[in-house]
């Protein structure tokens, strides 16, 4: 337990106290915003809070519990589906919930922007994303106000429309897109998450916003380009007098980011205050549980059993055949305008059956690529790789569909997006079962065979993922992000398979949450013999779990061990740069 | 690069030698017999046997294959058996008046459809949406010949705006093409519109939902223009489709159109020509058609990967 | 309920219903002709008036339901089975399998219709069938061609991947993942085709490759009122409304299952 | 029935002081070339005959002979020698003067060049000779009686001498005061008047010939001013909606072109001259021309119109008469019947055959139509094969009583009886000749081997100001000649 010591507290704090009363009006007031479903379902009741202007506020609470919801009545942007009641004013204007969408959209990307939670989906496939980050530049700079502009004249248009462009690569650089200008012309899909994500957060600090709702900004991030994106983040608040929501799940990024934290549960704000005080000394129970599931201890201390063999190499568990197993692997893709990137230079490693293997690295680096090796769904160009002794790439050419079939019914998949690879038209009970259908899939499941006995399985890995009851016959858009990352775990997890691979699973989670699905995760790896590859750029989680650990950067492995080796005495600057950069729950400010 | 474009190349001039092979079979399988159609009743078995000769309708098949091939390799597609005309300039005169009412119907349908397909879309559950849909509905059952002869009647005959029909090729003046251009591409061009505007709904609620949609208007875009500026592109793959198939369905289905407003068109050569069993004439017609569709589905398939850049093969 | 599904069903189901009393009732015989009678406007005794023989439109428009009803079975049936297949196959597979089924298709559509239904009547026999069958292949190239562009969409996104990383057979994707996701598109081509078959058959009938008179079809009604309109235009008007009762219907009731089946549409104003 | 359809309206004179020269004539069906000598079809030769390529005698109006390239003529007493007179300072259109030996030259070329099948009507030509540059003689094998009148069709049209390099398929050599000026396939003839025309200068200098096969079309283009004269271009019904309207002049003119409804003499039941004949009762032929031409037309029973010399009105041969229907198919014991009805895809046929099959069910028959795309399936099937129990269609060609009820046409009439009967008519006087041919009429509408169910009109809807309408078709030819404003 690492919760920071704190004197208690005689009285609580003043409750949204603004910085400066008199100056300017607070950037967000929300009061009493109440959210329900068509079917009169309550999802949020009575929410209150305000940030004032500069005013940084962390908003945190389970996952599922309605912080996203907040964040999108706020702009307007709810679900068809919902209706929003109370009252949310933002940097003077009135009312925004009694605004039509008309009079609304001016202030969107202007007055107020949003990073959005999941920024694989949120990204138009179509467009490359300089000209994103462009368009919401051009949408609110015309003579005749913000979204106005019908009587700009053509020749000025295209001049601005130049300088947009410039900006947007500009923006790019700043949120630490390496070679902006090249990702400016990239298609969304050609990124990996995280660079998609920068991208997000270029597009909301266009137009320096008076207020700026960022739902989980960096889950996508590693701790270095997260540290960067947290400054930006921060000058822009200072400079401009900008209020901050920020809604993640990362305890410690509060700590650093924040200056006050609300705290949500069940659709209800439980507990708020500044954050050194909340953090030292919580009232609300769901609270302190929070603040004791966020350290994670390492596994090393978990598991005090004999040192892995000692060195660097690759090597797997001793006596063992290694279910994985990349040698000299590359990967290189093409972008249009014959723009290459080498996503994989050369990469190899071998994880032992059974052994947990993580792999954590900067954003961008090729974590997600590999997997997809694994994975079989796409091939290398040159090098070799073996999944559960199936070669499906080498010397001899890619591997039979039938042999990439046997990987995958040993082998499942958690995908880094949880939104895009749910099947928008099936119910959660389907989409879970799945890999059930699949004859080859549940060789160890007998009961897998009938329909009853699914659900019944369904039934069971959902609630293990910790989804309330309801979730099978609901949809994967009326699910928060966090129940959808729990989805897809459930998915991959459902058919027990021997390998998992698992890209940034917990991302999306509140602390809570990923505490008992990385219990569930080490249980079965235990029980099961599970050999895990995990994707991470959370330390702490990788340090939690896995065995050993490879540390990559620009398409290569800088470094891989044993994970409390590589912790404890990092042998390449990029590991200490990561480790430097992870924020820690710091009360003491 | 090169070998993607001699892939295409490639795969164009197999599908029209494949496709010139089976025209050809296939039309040797027509009930009735040219010579009888053309002589007529009366014919006398001798009269039929040379007529036969001249036209090589005796020969083996695989000659008149290699002949009427060896024409259509020097843009040659003979003589007519029955006009005695040659073919090359007929049919070349039959695709440029088609094509022009066929383009200017489509375009008019397209600039109809989308506006109000999305609209549709967007107010699916009002009575806006509903009405849209209802009317494309009932205007996908309109027969053309229909709305030809109420266009006719109200244009033409009532308020003698315009002609009633015939055509005048631009060559020859333009302000008298214009005028006889606009019914028979109107006419098209609803029938077209109420058949396009269900298929833009619908793939514009198929895109509506999206995430991508809710970040354009976080960037201050409004319901409609977010849905204008990224979700129509988005919804554009199957719309361009349909509109890929409805141009080679109209280059012979406008013959319906081609009758009521008199229009020279290739539908209505080819029509006649069927009838009279013109195979010199039908089977260099459907080449031409092969050629036409493949053109276009091949437009279709580039606009894919323009539309879509996920559906493009980069560096292959 | 979703309106347009509700709408939809009742119109289709008073088609059917009307189709199935005609088997066994009209007001007077369908196909006896009364020159007496001939062209007379609606009144007590002919609701929907008589046609240039003297027969009761009411009657013909009723039998002419059940064929109405055969052209949607058998055309969209045969366009759909077989084109939505090759759609998909060729959209997720590609290569040259893909290529060759398209460029079939291409081939195909660039056939006109009216040569192939004359060679089908040729082969199989003119008849109301066999006027079905060419229109059925007909449309095959289009239903493939919507079919693969939905497909090539569908095959690009997360949740295609997820399903193959979850070693889903490429069957399973095609009906689990890819048919459902564009099935919308593929309902309101099966409506448009529907709509187009009707007049079509008649006009097939016309040649002689469809249904052969007397037997009452609604799209012959409609082409025969042709020159008689502007003077007795409840000729046009019975079987034009009947037709678009049906192909309204049968829209409707598309759309709404097109809708019902998005659950992201579900419990939206 | 016998009495000749109408003659040109002389509508009197109305105002309009503009003197057009130009008139568009809307035609439903289109050449599908300019050769009739070697494809057949009625198209050709209504567009050319008497307006491009003359002959030399004309058979006017009311059906009689008169002269045209001939002037006149000598009949020999045995009446197998005609010496023709030509009529001087004819020149054909393209500048060359018409003289005997062009006569000569297409004469013979009739019997060497020709494909289509109506060359036989010159096969009792044995031989023409030039006797000076204005003299034919012409000698027939046997005395024909026929063969005159069947000079003022399209057999005996007169082409230049010299027709080396010319495609008749494209082109048209006459002498007649048109000329064709441009052909636009699927669309329109234009023709042009000849100042040079032997006969003074056409009346007008263009004629527009508008092919419009979509009688709605036709009718709008009429109605929208796009055409001044309908011929044969609108179903009886449309006519019957303009003429309603009161402001076109609606002239109706006899044809040619019988509808036949023709049964297969060859194969049961239409072997038995009861079956035939209780057809011929069954069927109400008015009420078949009141629903398939709105009551225009005219009613005849035999192949016979009534400009030809021998008419005779036998339409009380068959009255309509169910009950007596019944009877003669109860005698040929054919009580359950069932027959294929062969129709052609085109519009009046269809109409015609669905009332058919409605009265023949009111006596018992069951009828199945079956719909053969004409020309190509209804030809191979019907006409070549003989694959067909009864059939319905118009017959156009003048004087084809005898073609069609011969032994070989596709009716297999048994024609034992009438061929010797009209061997003997053509061969004797002209009063044998129509005498004989009035018998083998009776004899053929006694046999019932088809019936005619009416004499299709030729309908022609024009604007009131246009005269010289020459309605009554005669011959396969739309005569145009006299067409002029007032
Ligand atoms: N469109 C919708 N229809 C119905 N229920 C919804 C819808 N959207 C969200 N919900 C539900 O509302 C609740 C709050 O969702 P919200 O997205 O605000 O959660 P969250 O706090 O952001 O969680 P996370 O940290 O997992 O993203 C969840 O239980 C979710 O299932
Ligand atoms: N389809 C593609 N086309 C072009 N470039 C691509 C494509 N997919 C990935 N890339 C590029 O390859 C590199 C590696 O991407 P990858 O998705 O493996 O990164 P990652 O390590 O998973 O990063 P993150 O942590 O941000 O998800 C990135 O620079 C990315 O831009
Ligand atoms: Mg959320
Ligand atoms: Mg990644």
């Amino acid at each position: 337990m690492t919760t920071p010591p704190s004197p208690p507290r005689a009285e609580p704090p003043p409750r949204a106290t603004p910085q400066d009363p008199g100056a300017a009006p607070p950037a967000l007031r929300v009061r009493d915003l109440t959210i329900c479903t068509a079917s009169d379902h309550t999802l949020l009741s009575g929410v209150s809070l305000t940030v004032a202007a500069g005013e940084r506020v962390g908003l945190i609470g389970e996952s599922g519990s309605g912080k996203s919801l907040t964040a999108l009545a706020v702009l307007g942007l709810l679900a068809d589906n919902l209706t929003a009641t109370g009252q949310v004013d933002v940097a003077g204007e009135h009312d925004l919930l009694a605004r039509s969408d008309r009079r609304l959209a001016p202030l969107r990307g202007s007055l107020v922007s949003m990073v959005f939670q999941e920024p694989m989906t949120a990204l138009d496939p179509l467009v490359r994303v300089g000209r994103q980050v462009a368009e919401v530049i051009t949408l609110h700079r015309g003579p005749a106000g913000p979204g106005g502009g019908a009587a700009r004249a053509a020749g000025r248009r295209g001049g601005r429309r130049a300088a947009a462009r410039a900006r947007a690569v500009e923006l790019l650089a700043e949120v630490g897109l390496p070679d902006p200008a090249a990702a400016a012309h990239a298609y969304p899909h050609q990124l990996s998450g995280g660079q998609r994500q920068r991208v997000m957060i270029a597009m909301a600090l266009a137009n320096d916003p008076a207020l700026l709702v960022a739902d989980e900004p960096t889950t996508a991030l590693d701790v270095t380009v997260q540290a960067q994106v947290l400054e930006l983040m921060g000058r822009l608040v200072a400079r401009r007098g900008t209020g901050l929501l920020f809604i993640t799940h990362d305890l410690a990024v509060v700590s650093t980011v924040c200056e006050r934290v609300v705290v949500m549960k069940d659709g209800v704000v439980v507990e708020e205050g500044p954050v050194a005080d909340v953090f030292a000394d919580p009232q609300h129970a769901y609270t302190r549980r929070l603040l004791a599931a966020s350290t994670l201890p390492p596994r090393a201390t978990v598991l005090r059993e004999a040192e892995p063999p000692a060195g660097d190499d690759v090597a797997g568990r001793a006596g063992r055949a290694p279910a994985v197993r990349l040698v000299d692997v590359t990967k290189r893709y093409h972008r249009s305008g014959g723009v290459v990137v080498d996503a994989l230079r050369g990469i190899s490693l071998e994880v032992a059956a059974g052994e947990r293997f993580g792999l954590v690295g900067e954003s961008g680096s090729g974590k997600t690529t590999t997997l997809r090796l694994l994975a079989g769904l796409d091939a290398p160009m040159s090098g070799t790789v073996e999944v559960a002794g199936v070669t499906l790439a080498g010397p001899a050419g890619v591997a039979s569909a039938r042999d990439v079939a046997r990987v995958r019914s040993d082998l499942q998949m958690v995908f880094q997006d949880p939104r895009g690879s749910l099947d928008p038209r099936m119910a959660v009970a389907d989409i879970v079962a799945e890999p059930l259908l699949n004859p080859a899939n549940r060789r160890d499941l007998p009961e897998a065979a009938t329909r009853a006995g699914r659900a019944g399985l369904v039934r069971e890995i959902l609630a293990a993922v910790g989804l309330p009851d309801d979730a099978a016959t609901r949809y994967p858009h009326q699910f928060s992000g966090g129940q959808r990352q729990r989805v897809s775990i459930a998915r991959a997890l459902v058919c027990r398979p021997r390998v998992l691979v698992a890209d940034e699973p917990v991302s999306a989670l509140d602390v809570s949450v990923r505490a008992q699905v990385l219990d569930l995760l080490a249980r079965l790896a235990d029980e099961r013999d599970l050999t895990l590859v995990l994707v991470s750029h959370d330390l702490a989680v990788v340090r939690h779990l896995c065995d050993r650990v490879a540390v990559m950067r620009s398409g290569e492995i800088v470094e891989q061990g044993p994970t409390e080796r590589v912790w404890s005495a990092p042998r390449h600057a990029y590991t200490r740069a990561l480790q430097a950069a992870t924020p820690v729950l710091a009360s003491a400010r | 690069m090169r070998t993607r474009v001699a892939w295409l190349v490639g795969q164009v001039a197999a599908t029209l030698a494949v496709a010139s092979v089976l025209v050809f079979l296939v039309l040797r399988v027509l009930p009735g017999d040219a010579a009888v159609v053309a002589l007529g009743v009366n014919a006398t078995p001798d009269a039929l046997a040379q007529w036969r000769a001249d036209h090589g309708t005796d020969r083996p098949l695989i000659a008149q294959y290699a002949s009427w091939m060896g024409g259509l390799l020097r843009a040659d597609f003979g003589t007519s058996f029955v006009t005695g005309r040659e073919l090359t300039p007929l049919i070349l005169d039959r695709v440029q008046v088609t094509l022009i009412i066929v383009g200017l119907g489509m375009l008019l349908a397209l600039l109809v459809a989308v506006p109000l397909g999305t609209l549709a879309a967007v107010t699916h559950r009002s009575a806006t949406g509903t009405l849209i849909a209802g009317a494309s509905q009932v205007g996908v059952a309109v027969p053309n010949f229909l709305v030809g002869v109420l266009l006719v009647s109200f244009v033409a005959v009532r308020a003698r705006w315009l002609p009633a029909g015939g055509w005048v090729p631009p060559a020859v003046d333009m302000a008298e093409f214009w005028r006889h251009v606009v019914l028979p591409s109107v006419a098209l061009g609803t029938v077209q519109a109420a058949i396009i505007t269900r298929y833009v709904r619908s793939a514009v609620l198929e895109v509506m939902r999206e995430d991508f949609l809710r970040t354009a208007r976080a960037a201050g875009h409004t319901r409609g223009s977010a849905l204008v500026r990224h979700g129509l592109r988005n919804a554009g793959v199957p719309i361009v489709t349909v509109v890929g198939v409805q141009l080679a369905a109209m280059l012979v289905g406008a013959v319906v159109v081609e009758r009521v407003f008199v229009v020279p068109g290739l539908g209505s050569l080819l029509v006649d020509a069927v009838q009279q069993r013109d195979l010199q004439a039908v089977q260099s017609m459907v080449m031409v058609l092969v050629v036409l569709v493949v053109a276009v589905n091949f437009v279709v398939d580039l606009l894919y990967t323009v539309l879509d850049p996920r559906l493009r093969v980069v560096g292959r | 309920m979703h309106p347009q599904l509700v709408i939809g069903a009742v119109l289709v189901a008073l088609v059917v219903v009307v189709a199935l009393v005609s088997l066994v009732w009209t007001p007077y015989d369908p196909i006896h002709a009364v020159p007496a009678n001939r062209l007379q406007g609606p009144s007590a005794a002919h609701w929907f008036g008589t046609d240039r023989f003297g027969r009761d439109v009411l009657s013909q428009v009723m039998v002419g339901a059940r064929l109405t009803l055969y052209v949607g079975v058998v055309a969209v049936g045969i366009a759909a089975l077989v084109g939505v297949p090759v759609g998909i196959v060729a959209g997720m597979r590609g290569g040259v399998p893909g290529t060759l089924l398209m460029r079939g298709a291409d081939v195909l559509l660039a056939f006109p219709g009216l040569l192939l239904a004359i060679i089908l009547g040729a082969a199989l026999g003119a008849g109301t069938t066999t006027a079905m069958v060419a229109l059925g292949i007909g449309a095959v190239p289009a239903f493939a061609r919507v079919a693969r562009s939905g497909t090539l969409q569908v095959v690009h996104t997360d949740y295609v991947l997820a399903a193959r990383a979850a070693n889903r057979s490429a069957w399973a994707i095609a009906w689990r993942h890819v048919l459902p996701n564009i099935a919308g598109i593929l309902v309101v081509q099966g409506s448009v085709t529907y709509g187009l078959a009707v007049l079509a058959e008649a006009a097939l009938s016309f040649l002689g490759l469809g249904t052969a008179p007397p037997t009452p079809s609604w799209g012959r009604m409609l082409q025969e009122s042709q020159q008689f309109l502007g003077v007795y235009d409840h000729l046009a008007i019975a079987p034009g409304v009947a037709i678009a009762v049906a192909v309204l219907g049968f829209n409707l009731l598309g759309d709404g299952l097109r809708d019902v089946m998005d659950p992201r549409l579900k419990g939206m104003r | 029935a016998c009495t000749a359809g109408s003659t040109a309206v002389d509508p009197s004179p109305g105002p309009g002081g503009g003197v057009r020269t130009d008139v568009t004539v809307a035609v439903a069906a289109e050449p599908v070339n300019l050769d009739f000598t070697t494809t057949s079809g009625a198209a050709i030769p209504q567009l050319l005959m008497n307006n491009v390529y003359e002959t030399l005698v004309k058979i006017d109006q009311d059906g009689a002979v008169v002269p045209l390239l001939a002037t006149s003529w000598d009949v020999s007493e045995d009446r197998t020698r005609y010496t023709f007179h030509l009529r001087e300072g004819v020149t054909f259109s393209d500048g060359s003067a018409f003289d005997a030996a062009d006569v000569v030259a297409s004469f013979d070329r009739v019997r060497t060049d020709w494909l289509n099948a109506i060359k036989g009507k010159m096969d009792v030509v044995a031989r023409t000779e030039k006797v000076d540059d204005h003299t034919v003689r012409v000698t027939l094998d046997r005395p024909s009686n026929a063969w005159l009148a069947n000079l003022g069709t399209s057999v005996g049209a007169i082409f230049p001498s010299d027709l080396d390099g010319v495609d008749l398929r494209t082109t048209a050599i006459g002498t007649g005061p048109y000329t064709i000026l441009s052909v636009r396939p699927g669309d329109r003839i234009v023709l042009a008047g000849r100042p040079e025309y032997w006969g003074g200068p056409a009346p007008l200098t263009t004629i527009t010939v508008r092919y419009l096969s979509d009688p709605t079309a036709a009718v709008n283009a009429l109605r929208a001013g796009d055409v001044d004269m309908l011929f044969n271009a609108a179903s009886g019904d449309q006519v019957r909606q303009l003429d309603a309207l009161g402001t076109f002049q609606v002239v109706e003119g006899t044809s040619t072109g019988d509808v036949l409804l023709s049964f297969n003499n060859r194969v049961p039941p239409f072997d038995d001259v009861r079956v035939r004949r209780a057809f011929a009762y069954a069927v109400d032929r008015q009420a078949v021309m009141d629903t398939a031409s709105a009551g225009y037309g005219t009613q005849v029973v035999a192949m016979v119109t009534p400009q030809d010399p021998y008419c005779e009105d036998l339409t009380g041969v068959y009255p309509f008469d169910p009950a007596r229907a019944r009877a003669l198919l109860a005698e040929a014991g054919q009580q359950d019947l069932q027959v294929t009805f062969d129709v052609p895809n085109l519009a009046y046929a269809t109409t015609a055959a669905e009332l058919v099959a409605s009265q023949l069910a009111d006596v018992g028959v069951r009828v199945r139509i079956v719909t053969d795309e004409f020309p190509a399936v209804w030809l191979d099937k019907v006409f070549t094969r003989h694959d067909f129990q009864m059939s319905v269609i118009q017959h156009s060609e003048a004087r084809d009583l005898l073609t069609v009820f011969s032994h070989d046409y596709y009716l297999g009439y048994d024609d034992s009886v009438v061929a010797p009967l009209a061997a003997a008519a053509d061969a004797g006087s002209p009063q044998e000749y129509v005498d004989g041919m009035r018998r083998v009429a009776r004899q053929i509408v006694d046999d019932a081997g088809g019936i005619v169910l009416y004499l299709a009109p030729t309908l022609i809807v024009a604007d009131p100001a246009l005269t010289g309408i020459q309605p009554n078709a005669v011959t396969e030819s739309m005569d145009l000649t006299r067409l002029a404003w007032r």
